[in-house]
């Protein structure tokens, strides 16, 4: 278990958005832990259920045999967590620079925008294994989306 | 999810218990809504009360069947949406389209009201 | 991530009692999930802190380095969850003969008990991994915590 | 898990909000408890209402906390148990040490009542 030796929980759930819930329900007990506001646990909570939609649906398209691997970790203070999926990417530099977000009334394209209005920092990373999505949230820090 | 129905005044009131993420509660949803337009009734108040959370799935949910009752003539709102929905409908500008209120009576009453 | 392959959620975390609450939450959610009952959700949700409590502890002794890895599975229905440590173990055959508990002004030794009362199978393994709690409760069964 | 105390009749009630888990914890209460016994407030009241869960570590502070009291000649209750707590209370036969109240009227009564 040599890398896992860092203050980190990990969370290891199969391509089923039943899960999803479960994963809510770890960050938000967790950010409560590390005692982050309501509103910051909310956003954290938002962005990272975001995240893992993103890896079961696009990334191991619901595949049964294919995990989503989540890791959360409060680092003196701030919060980062990782969620990797078993797909091959896509061309996310773009999806970035695309400020604007969708159409009001379609359907679909929210899940980056969210992901990114509810962290103070959002980056992907493809390798071999498959799409690394990291997303921050300064302790201090309220995203965009305060209100 | 769960869905139940009930009625108040001209408005067809659905409770949703659970979660909002898209799968099987897409096709449950967009089922209720079809039945209603079928029963001609377009006045659709979507009660979040009791839904702790919602994905961009679960909104593609919402925003589907509000452009089913919108192109049938009726309209649809929200109710009791939790801080952390609100937000969310705040953030993809979703607060924009369809109306979100607190209270049952204005949002009954929002349907009838000169618009 | 081979042997992961199964419909199973998997939970890894540091040997510290902060991150007990996100393990409860998310068997919490989990139970709800798979349609256990309330009383059922509260008595999965009792032993399974009892177990990572006993392996935050006993097992891993607080040390930092160590991890806790709890799996999560509803097996057709039945809840099966394993708790793994990376300690030496103990003589749990003899823990499991003691079927009378504690004297009742004892602070001490009513893990082992809690997890019996609410769960209808328990069983103890040891490896050179560590200590493994396999901890079975049926979707019709009540252990015998039943009220 | 944080403590709030306050006074009603005789009995001090410890408001806890939080889990019950043994480490800090278990300090923290230890030195209310001595504080309290220093004013000769023998009568303590343990308010679980918004303690989540609890582990046999948070049962053992609970013990410990009793037979300080008993020992300096006081009593303790606990009030408002969840149903999950009231069940590990219950197997574990710890109802059987301390009382159980789920009204804050007759957890302060139960100090005056004849024992
Ligand atoms: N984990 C992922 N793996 C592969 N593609 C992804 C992943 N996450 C997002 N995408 C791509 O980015 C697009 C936009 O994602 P998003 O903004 O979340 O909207 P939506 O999920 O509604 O399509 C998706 O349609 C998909 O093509
Ligand atoms: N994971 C474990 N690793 C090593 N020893 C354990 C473990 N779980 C339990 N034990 C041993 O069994 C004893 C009884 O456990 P338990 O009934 O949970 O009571 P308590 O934790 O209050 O001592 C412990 O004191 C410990 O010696």
């Amino acid at each position: 278990m040599g890398k896992n030796n860092v203050e980190q929980m990990i969370l290891n759930i199969p391509s089923d958005l039943k899960y999803l819930g479960a994963v809510d329900a770890a960050i938000q007990d967790l950010a409560r832990e590390f005692s982050f506001s309501p509103d910051a646990i909310n956003d954290v909570s938002t962005a990272l259920v975001e995240a893992c939609s993103n890896a079961i649906e696009h990334g191991n398209h619901f595949a049964k045999d294919k995990r989503v691997v989540v890791t959360l970790r409060f680092n003196g203070g701030d919060f980062v967590a990782t969620v990797q999926d078993e797909g091959r990417g896509f061309d996310f530099a773009k999806a970035l620079r695309d400020e604007a977000g969708p159409d009001p009334m379609s359907e679909r394209g929210r899940g980056i925008l969210i992901m990114r209005a509810f962290t103070d920092d959002l980056k992907f990373k493809c390798d071999d294994k498959g799409l690394t999505v990291e997303l921050t949230k300064l302790r201090g820090g309220g995203g965009d989306a305060g209100q | 999810m769960k869905i139940t129905q009930r009625e108040v005044g001209s408005a067809a009131i659905l409770d949703l218990n659970g979660k909002l993420t898209g799968g099987p509660d897409a096709d449950a949803f967009r089922d209720v809504f079809k039945s209603l337009l079928e029963q001609n009734k377009k006045h659709i108040i979507v009660n979040l009360e009791k839904v702790s959370w919602i994905n961009s799935t679960g909104l593609g949910i919402l925003i589907h069947n509000y452009n089913t009752v919108r192109g049938a003539g009726g309209d649809m709102v929200v109710m009791h949406a939790s801080e952390r929905i609100e937000s969310i409908l705040y953030v993809t500008k979703l607060n924009l389209l369809f109306k979100s209120f607190n209270s049952e009576d204005e949002a009954v009453r929002s349907f009838t009201a000169a618009r």
